[in-house]
C-alpha cells in the first residue's frame, strides 16, 4: 500500500477543516474565509493529483479501513478506498471546485456573507470528495448527508428572498424522499451482507462473495436481491441526481448564487448519484451464472435515463431564464449518464460525467458571468449582442455550447455523447433508449443554440437601453462605468472560464474510439489499443449528423433575423403555443405534484387537524368530565373518611422527621462522627464475617 | 508483628488523629488539614502495600498514592477556597457557628 | 522493623498529635508540615522515591503554604478564637479512639506478613511510562480535576464586588 | 576516563576512606562527601558578597569596599566577625521558637539542595533517580520557612514581606519547573547525572548542551528569570524592596541569624545556578572538546562564576518592578511561553535532525514570543490601580 491512500482522508477532510476554522471567523475577515478556502482546495487538488498518480500506476481497489464503531458482536468499518474510479472523480471535483473557488472571490464579491458563503462552499467540497473517497457504504450516506446539508444551504443562501428559502426547501424534501430508498437499501444489505465496507479484502460487499450470494438470492416478483438493494440505493441517486420524477427541486436551485449552480448541480453534486451508481455497478450488474441479459436494475436505470434525457430536453427548449435551460439541460444530460451507467457500464456514464463536469461548469459560470455583467438580468429576453460587449464570456460559453451540443469531432461532449449512443445502438433489449436519445441530442444543440442566439446575437434589450440607445459601444467609459450597461467581468472570473474552456475541448481526446484510454483506465485494464467494432463509424456519422442539424435549426429558427424586442413571443411560441406553454411549465409537473402530494399531505393535516380538534377533543373533554365527577365524590369520601386517619398519621411522619432532622443539624462535625461510627460497624461487620 | 503490620498500625493511628482532629477541632481549616492527614494514611497503606506485595514491578500502589496526591490537592484548593468564601460571608470559621443554611 | 522507621513513626506522630492539639493554627500547620516530610520519608524508605518528592512539593510547598494564606486571611476581626476544640469534642475523640481501636485489632488480628523479597525501587521512567499507557485516561481525567479545581477555586473565592449589581 | 586532575578530589576521598574500620565506611564516606560542599559553598558566598559588593560599586561609578585588606579582600571575613559578635535581638511579641527555626530551616533547606548537583565527574553526592525532582522539592521548603520567618516576628513589614515573597515563589515556581521539563523530555530522565551526561558528548569540537537548542534557549532564559523572582533578587526583590518595607521578611533578625539569612539567600542562589547549569548548559562537560583536559569541577565553578557576574550585572542594570507587572510578566508572558516551549520540544524530539528542524522551532518559537510581549505591552494603560486583596 503506497503512503498516498492512508492519506486519501485528508483530501476532504483538508476543506472540512477549512470550513471549520472559517465558521468561527468574523463576518468581516473575508480575505482569510476566502483564502483559507481556495488554500484547502489547492492542497486537496495537489494530493488529488498525487492519488491519481497512485492509481495510475495500481488500478486495482485499494483500501484503508478501520472498525468506528461496535455494538455486540457487531462491527461497524469505515474506510476509504483508492481506485481509478475515485482517482478520476477526485481529480475532477478538486479542480473544478478549485477553479469555482476561486471564480467565486469574484461573483460574491459585493455579498455581506462572503465568509458565510466560503465556509459553506469548503464543506460541501469536504463532503463531495468525502463521498467520493468512502470505502464503506455508511461513509458515503454521512457525506452524502453532508453534501444534501450544504446544497440546502446554498440553495437558501440569500434566505431574505422567499424563493430561494422554498426552494432551497424543496430541494431538501425531494432529495430526503430519495435518500430514504438509499436508507432502506443500505440497512438491507446490511442485513444481508454483514458489511458495508465495499471492498475489504473479499469480505466486502462489492467483491465476489457477497454480490454472488445476492445475485442468485431473490424476493418478491424474481427480483434478485442484488437488483433490489441496487434500485433503492437507485432511489437515492435519483433524488441526487435529480432524474424524473424527482427531478423537481433542480431547476429551482437556481436561486442560489451561480457558482453554487455551477458547482453543486451541474459539476459535481449531481454527479453523485451516477457516481454512486457507478460505484456499486457491480452490485447492479451482478446476475446468476445463466442469465446473461442486463439485470432488472440496469434496466431501470437506463430507461429513467431515457426520460429523464428526453424530458430535459424537451423542457429546455421552452424556458427563458438563462439558467433554468441550463439546469433542465443538466437533468438531461444526467439521463445520458444513467443511459451510458445502463447500457455501457461505469466507463462510459463516467466518461460523460468528466467531460460533462467541465463544459457545465464552464457554461454555468458563463451564466453567471452574463448576469453578473448583466447586473442580475437573467431572462435571456432582455440580453442580446453581448459578444460585442463580453468577448471573453462569449468566446468560452461559445465552447462551452458547442461541447454540450457534441459539436462533431472536436470537442469532448462529442465524444463522451457519442460513447453512449454507441452503447445504446447495440443495448440487447430495446432499441427505444437510443432514439430517445438521439432525439434529446438533437433538442440539446437545438437550445443551446437558441440561448446563444438569444444572450450573444442580436441587439441589446437590457430594460432602459432601447436597441440603438448605446452610441458608442466599444469607449472605455461605458463598458466600465455606465450603471447599466453590460460589462466585461474581472479577470478573477473569465481566467477559470479560460481554463476549463481548454478542458472542455480537451478532455474528449482521452476517450475516442481511436484511443480508449479513459474507459481502460477506468476498467481496469491497460491494453490501451484502438476497437473497432461494428457500426462505430456509422454512429460516429448519425451523432454528428444529429448535432449539426439542431444546431443548424436553432440558427434557422434564432440566428437568420435578429430577436428585436424583448416582448416579441418566442419562434416556437408562435408556430404551437400550447405545445411551448406545456414545456415551458415543465409538463406541470411542479403544478401536478401540487395538486396531488402536497393537496393530498395539506389533506391529511386538516383531516388529523378536525381529527384533533373534534373527535380527540371531544374524548378528551368527555375523560375530564368523568374524572371531575370521580374526584368530586373522591373528595366526599377524603374530607369525612379518610382525613381522619390521616391525620393521626402525618402527626407520627411528622416526629419522626423532627427526630431525622435532629441528627442534620447542619454542624459538619456530627455527619464526619457519624461516618466514623459507620466505619467502626463496618470493619467490625467485616471483621466478625472473616471470624465466622 | 511483621513489618507491613507496622506501617498498617501507623497508618490507621494517623488516620485515627487526623479523624480526631477533624471531629473535634472549630477552626474549619484545621478540619480540613485532618481530612487531608486521613488522606496521607491512606497514601501509606498504598504504598506499604505496594512495597510488600507480591512483586514491585506492579505499581498500582504507587500510582495510585500519585492521584490521591493529586486529587488531595485540587481538594485542599477548593476546599480552602471554599472556606475563605463562607468566612467571607459570615465573618467566621467557627464550624459550631456555621451550620445554618440561610443566608 | 528498623530504627529508621521507628524513629520516623514516632517523628509522625507526635507532629501529627501536635498539628491537631495545638492552640495557634499557625503553629499546627507548621507542625503539619513535618508530618508531611515525615510521610515523605517514610515513602523514600519504603522505595518510592518518586511519590516521597511529589508529596513534599504538595503537601509542604503548596497545601501548607495555602493553609497558611487561608489562616492568615481568615484571621476573625473579633479577636481571639471562641476556643480551640467543639463543645462536642469528646464525642469525636471518643469516636476517632473507636475507629483506631477497630482498625488496630483488624491489622492486628489478620495474618497478614506481606512478601519480603528483594525490594527494586521504582524507577521514574516506569512510573511515567505506565501514566502514559495503562493510567493514561485517569491521568487524564485527574488533569480535568485539576483545571476545573483550579478554576474553581479562583471563581469561588473571588470577592464579588458588590456595587456592580 | 581517570584523568588525575579531573578526578583528583574522588581518589582522596577514597584513599582517606582507607584509613577508616569498615564498620563506620558507610558514614565516613557520607561525611567525607558533604563536609567539603559545606566549607566550599560557603566560602563561595564570602567571596560573592565581596564581588557584588565591588562589582556594584563599579557600576554605580564609585570604589565600593576597600578598607579592610588589600583592595578589600579581608571585607568578609571583618562582616563575618561583626553578625557573629552583634547581640541577638528578638523580639519580645515573637514567638520565639519558630522565630529560631526560620532561618535554620532555610540553610538547611539550601543546603540540601545541593545534594543532587553533579559539581565535576563522579561528583554528585548522591545519584538520586528523580533528582530534578528533589531540588523543585527542597526548594518549595524554602517558601515555608520564610514564612515562619516573616510571621514569626510578628510585625507588619515582615509579614508583608513574608506574603509578597511567598506569592512571587509561587507564582514564578510554576515556570521554573516547567522550564526545566523541557529538559528532562529531552533527556528523558530525571536524573541530573545522567542529564549532564546526555549533553557530555560532543559532535566535532561542539558540545550537545541543551541551550544550543531553540527550545533549550528559550528554556534557559525563562529559567534564568524565573531563578532571580524565586531567589528574590533585583529586579524581582520586592519582598525586601528597601525603600518600601526595608528588608523585608527578616527585619527583625540581628546578628548571626541575619546572616544566616544571607547566607540562605546566597546559597539558594548558587544552587538554582547550578541547577541551570546542569539542565542547560552541560554541568561540568567542558564547552569544546578540545578543552576537555581542564578538570570539570573547574569547569564547573567556571560556569557558576559566570552566572554569578550576570545576576550581579543585572543587579546593577534593571530598576525594581512593581507588584502587578511582577505578576502579570509571570503569568501572561513566561507561564504560556514555557508552555508553548514544552510543545516545541516535543515537536524537535519528533522531527529529523538537521537545520530545518533547528530553523521552524526556532521560528515557532519567535512568532508566540512575539505575540505575547506586544499583548503585554498594549497592556500598559496609565489608571488608577485597584486593589482587589488587599484590605
Amino acid at each position: 500500500m503506497t503512503w498516498i491512500v492512508r492519506y486519501v482522508c485528508l483530501i476532504p477532510a483538508l476543506p472540512m477543516l477549512a470550513a471549520g476554522i472559517s465558521a468561527l471567523l468574523p463576518q468581516r475577515s473575508r480575505k482569510p474565509a476566502a483564502g483559507l478556502a481556495i488554500v484547502s482546495m489547492a492542497a486537496s487538488f495537489a494530493l488529488a493529483l498525487c492519488a491519481f498518480a497512485a492509481a495510475l500506476s495500481n488500478p486495482s481497489p485499494q483500501v484503508f479501513n478501520f472498525s468506528w464503531l461496535q455494538f455486540g458482536d457487531q462491527t461497524l468499518a469505515l474506510g476509504w478506498l483508492l481506485d481509478p474510479l475515485t482517482a478520476v472523480m477526485l481529480v475532477m471535483v478538486t479542480f473544478v471546485g478549485l477553479l469555482i473557488f476561486i471564480y467565486s472571490t469574484g461573483y460574491m464579491e459585493h455579498d455581506e456573507n462572503f465568509t458565510r458563503f466560503f465556509c459553506f462552499l469548503a464543506l460541501f467540497a469536504g463532503g463531495m470528495l468525502g463521498v467520493i473517497i468512502a470505502n464503506s457504504l455508511l461513509l458515503l450516506f454521512m457525506c452524502w448527508e453532508i453534501v444534501g446539508l450544504t446544497s440546502y444551504l446554498l440553495i437558501g443562501f440569500w434566505y431574505q428572498n422567499p424563493r430561494a428559502a422554498a426552494a432551497a426547501k424543496k430541494a431538501f424534501i425531494t432529495t430526503r424522499i430519495g435518500d430514504l430508498g438509499f436508507l432502506i437499501g443500505m440497512v438491507w444489505l446490511y442485513a444481508q451482507a454483514h458489511t458495508l465496507l465495499f471492498y475489504d479484502s473479499g469480505r466486502g460487499a462489492l467483491e465476489s462473495g457477497a454480490v454472488s450470494h445476492l445475485a442468485v438470492t431473490t424476493t418478491i416478483y424474481g427480483l434478485t436481491l442484488s437488483s433490489a438493494i441496487g434500485l433503492l440505493i437507485f432511489c437515492g441517486a435519483m433524488g441526487k441526481s435529480g432524474q424524473v420524477p424527482l427531478h423537481v427541486w433542480l431547476p429551482d436551485a437556481m436561486e442560489g448564487p451561480t457558482p453554487v449552480s455551477a458547482l453543486i448541480h451541474a459539476a459535481t453534486m449531481v454527479a453523485a448519484g451516477v457516481f454512486l451508481i457507478a460505484r456499486i455497478y457491480p452490485l447492479m450488474s451482478a446476475h446468476g451464472v445463466e442469465v446473461v441479459t442486463p439485470t432488472i436494475a440496469l434496466q431501470v436505470v437506463t430507461w429513467v435515463g431515457a426520460i429523464t434525457a428526453l424530458f430535459g430536453a424537451t423542457v429546455a427548449v421552452a424556458q427563458w431564464d438563462i439558467k433554468r435551460i441550463l439546469a433542465y439541460s443538466t437533468v438531461s444530460q444526467l439521463g445520458y449518464m444513467m443511459i451510458g451507467l445502463g447500457v455501457g457500464g461505469p466507463a462510459v456514464g463516467m466518461f460523460h460525467l468528466i467531460t460533462h463536469a467541465f463544459f457545465k461548469a464552464l457554461l454555468f459560470l458563463g451564466a453567471g458571468s452574463v448576469i453578473h455583467g448583466c447586473s442580475g438580468e437573467q431572462d435571456i429576453r432582455r440580453m442580446g449582442g453581448l459578444r460585442k460587449y463580453m468577448p471573453l464570456t462569449f468566446l468560452t460559453y461559445g465552447i462551452g455550447m458547442l461541447a454540450l451540443s457534441g459539436f462533431p469531432l472536436v470537442v469532448s461532449g462529442f465524444w463522451s455523447k457519442d460513447a453512449i449512443l454507441y452503447s445504446a445502438h447495440h443495448w440487447s433489449v430495446s432499441q427505444l433508449p437510443f432514439y430517445m436519445a438521439s432525439l434529446g441530442a438533437l433538442l440539446t444543440a437545438f437550445y443551446m443554440t437558441r440561448q446563444v442566439c438569444y444572450v450573444f446575437f442580436g441587439t441589446l434589450r437590457l430594460p432602459g437601453h432601447g436597441p440603438v440607445s448605446h452610441s458608442e459601444p466599444d469607449s472605455e467609459d461605458t463598458r466600465h462605468h455606465g450603471a447599466g450597461h453590460p460589462h466585461e467581468s474581472p479577470a478573477v472570473m473569465t481566467a477559470p472560464l479560460a481554463i476549463l474552456a481548454f478542458f472542455a475541448f480537451a478532455l474528449g481526446f482521452l476517450g475516442t474510439p481511436l484511443w480508449p484510454w479513459f474507459q481502460s483506465f477506468l476498467n481496469g485494464d491497460h491494453s490501451v489499443a484502438a476497437e473497432h467494432e461494428p457500426g462505430l463509424v456509422a454512429t460516429m456519422a448519425a451523432s454528428s449528423v444529429i448535432a449539426l442539424l439542431g444546431i443548424f435549426l436553432g440558427w434557422l429558427l434564432y440566428g437568420r433575423q435578429s430577436i428585436a424586442t424583448c416582448e416579441a413571443p418566442d419562434v416556437l411560441e408562435r408556430a404551437q403555443p400550447q405545445t411551448f406553454r406545456v414545456l415551458h411549465q415543465a409538463y406541470f409537473i411542479d403544478a401536478i405534484y401540487d395538486a396531488t402530494f402536497v393537496r393530498l399531505t395539506r389533506w391529511t393535516a386538516k383531516l388529523a387537524d378536525l381529527l384533533d380538534r373534534f373527535l380527540f377533543h371531544g374524548i378528551v373533554q368527555a375523560i375530564s368530565f368523568g374524572v371531575l365527577g370521580l374526584a368530586w365524590v373522591d373528595s366526599f369520601v377524603d374530607n369525612y373518611v379518610v382525613n381522619f386517619g390521616f391525620d393521626s398519621s402525618w402527626r407520627s411522619i411528622s416526629m419522626g422527621g423532627r427526630a431525622m432532622a435532629a441528627l442534620q443539624g447542619g454542624r459538619v462535625q456530627a455527619y464526619l462522627r457519624y461516618i466514623g461510627l459507620a466505619l467502626v460497624a463496618l470493619v467490625l461487620y467485616l471483621l466478625w464475617g472473616v471470624a465466622r | 508483628m511483621t513489618g507491613l503490620q507496622a506501617y498498617l498500625l501507623l497508618s490507621s493511628l494517623l488516620f485515627a488523629i487526623g479523624l480526631a482532629g477533624a471531629l473535634t477541632r472549630r477552626n474549619a481549616i484545621l478540619v480540613l488539614i485532618g481530612i487531608e492527614l486521613m488522606l496521607n494514611a491512606a497514601n501509606i497503606n498504598f504504598i506499604a502495600f505496594w512495597h510488600y506485595g507480591p512483586a514491585t514491578t506492579y505499581i498500582t500502589g504507587v500510582m495510585f498514592a500519585i492521584f490521591s496526591i493529586s486529587v488531595a490537592a485540587a481538594e485542599a484548593a477548593v476546599g480552602l477556597a471554599i472556606i475563605v468564601a463562607a468566612y467571607r460571608h459570615s465573618h467566621t470559621i467557627d464550624l459550631d457557628s456555621m451550620n445554618s443554611l440561610k443566608g | 522493623m528498623s530504627i529508621s522507621f521507628l524513629i520516623i513513626a514516632v517523628l509522625i506522630v507526635g507532629s501529627t498529635a501536635a498539628a491537631m492539639g495545638l492552640r495557634n493554627p499557625i503553629h499546627c500547620v507548621l507542625t503539619l508540615s513535618i508530618t508531611f516530610g515525615g510521610i515523605a520519608a517514610l515513602f523514600l524508605q519504603l522505595g518510592a522515591e518518586f511519590v516521597g518528592l511529589t508529596q513534599i512539593m504538595v503537601y509542604v510547598g503548596a497545601v501548607a503554604i495555602l493553609a497558611v494564606f487561608a489562616i492568615m486571611m481568615t484571621q476573625s476581626r473579633r479577636g481571639l478564637m471562641l476556643g480551640t476544640f467543639s463543645r462536642n469534642a469528646l464525642v469525636g475523640l471518643l469516636t476517632a479512639v473507636a475507629v483506631f481501636s477497630v482498625l488496630g485489632w483488624a491489622v492486628l488480628s489478620q495474618p497478614v506478613a506481606g512478601v519480603t523479597a528483594a525490594v527494586s525501587p521504582v524507577s521514574v521512567q516506569q512510573i511515567g511510562s505506565s501514566l502514559m499507557h495503562e493510567y493514561v485516561l485517569p491521568l487524564e481525567l485527574i488533569g480535568l480535576l485539576l483545571t476545573a479545581a483550579l478554576i474553581g477555586a479562583i471563581v469561588i473565592a473571588m470577592e464579588r464586588k458588590e456595587d456592580t449589581e | 576516563m581517570t584523568q588525575t586532575p579531573d578526578q583528583v578530589f574522588v581518589i582522596l576521598k577514597h584513599w582517606l576512606l582507607g584509613y577508616v574500620p569498615t564498620s563506620v565506611h558507610a558514614i565516613a564516606s557520607a561525611v567525607l562527601s558533604i563536609l567539603p560542599l559545606m566549607v566550599v559553598f560557603p566560602l563561595l558566598f564570602a567571596i560573592t558578597t565581596l564581588l557584588e559588593r565591588k562589582g556594584l560599586g563599579r557600576i554605580q561609578n564609585r570604589l565600593g569596599p576597600n578598607r579592610t585588606g588589600p583592595m578589600g579582600l579581608w571585607q568578609p571575613l571583618a562582616d563575618g566577625i561583626k553578625s557573629l559578635t552583634k547581640e541577638d535581638i528578638v523580639p519580645f511579641t515573637a514567638d520565639h521558637i519558630v522565630h529560631f527555626l526560620a532561618p535554620v530551616l532555610l540553610v538547611v533547606a539550601a543546603f540540601l539542595a545541593y545534594a543532587v548537583l553533579p559539581v565535576g565527574r563522579n561528583m554528585a553526592l548522591v545519584n538520586l533517580n528523580a533528582g530534578v525532582l528533589f531540588f523543585f522539592a527542597v526548594g518549595s521548603v524554602v517558601e515555608l520557612a520564610v514564612f515562619m520567618a516573616g510571621w514569626s516576628s510578628r510585625s507588619k513589614y515582615s509579614m508583608l514581606g513574608a506574603m509578597r515573597a511567598i506569592a512571587q515563589m509561587i507564582s514564578y515556581e510554576v515556570p521554573l519547573v516547567l522550564a526545566s521539563v523541557v529538559v528532562i523530555m529531552q533527556a528523558g530522565s530525571l536524573s541530573t547525572v545522567d542529564i549532564v551526561e546526555r549533553q557530555a558528548t560532543y559532535t566535532g569540537i561542539f558540545p550537545h548542551w541543551y541551550v544550543f537548542t531553540p527550545w533549550g534557549f528559550l528554556g534557559f532564559i525563562l529559567f534564568m528569570i524565573a531563578a532571580t523572582a524565586e531567589s528574590n533578587r533585583s529586579p524581582f526583590d520586592l519582598p525586601e524592596g528597601e525603600s518600601e518595607i526595608i528588608a523585608g521578611y527578616y527585619i527583625e533578625y540581628s546578628g548571626f541569624k541575619f546572616a544566616l539569612f544571607f547566607l540562605g539567600e546566597y546559597l539558594g542562589m548558587f544552587a538554582t545556578s547550578g541547577i541551570a547549569i546542569t539542565l542547560f548548559l552541560g554541568g561540568w562537560s567542558a564547552p569544546l572538546s578540545v578543552l576537555t583536559f581542564i578538570p570539570s569541577w573547574a569547569w564547573f565553578f567556571l560556569k557558576l562564576l559566570t552566572l554569578i557576574c550576570m545576576f550581579i550585572w543585572v543587579r546593577g542594570t534593571l530598576p525594581r518592578l512593581r507588584m502587578d507587572q511582577l505578576m502579570n510578566f509571570a503569568w501572561e508572558f513566561i507561564l504560556p511561553m514555557a508552555l508553548f516551549n514544552m510543545v516545541i520540544a516535543g515537536l524537535w524530539r519528533f522531527m529529523n535532525p538537521g537545520a530545518v528542524r533547528w530553523f521552524v522551532c526556532a521560528f515557532l518559537i519567535l512568532v508566540p514570543m512575539f505575540v505575547l510581549s506586544a499583548l503585554l505591552k498594549r497592556k500598559k494603560k496609565l489608571q488608577l490601580r485597584t486593589y482587589s486583596f488587599a484590605e
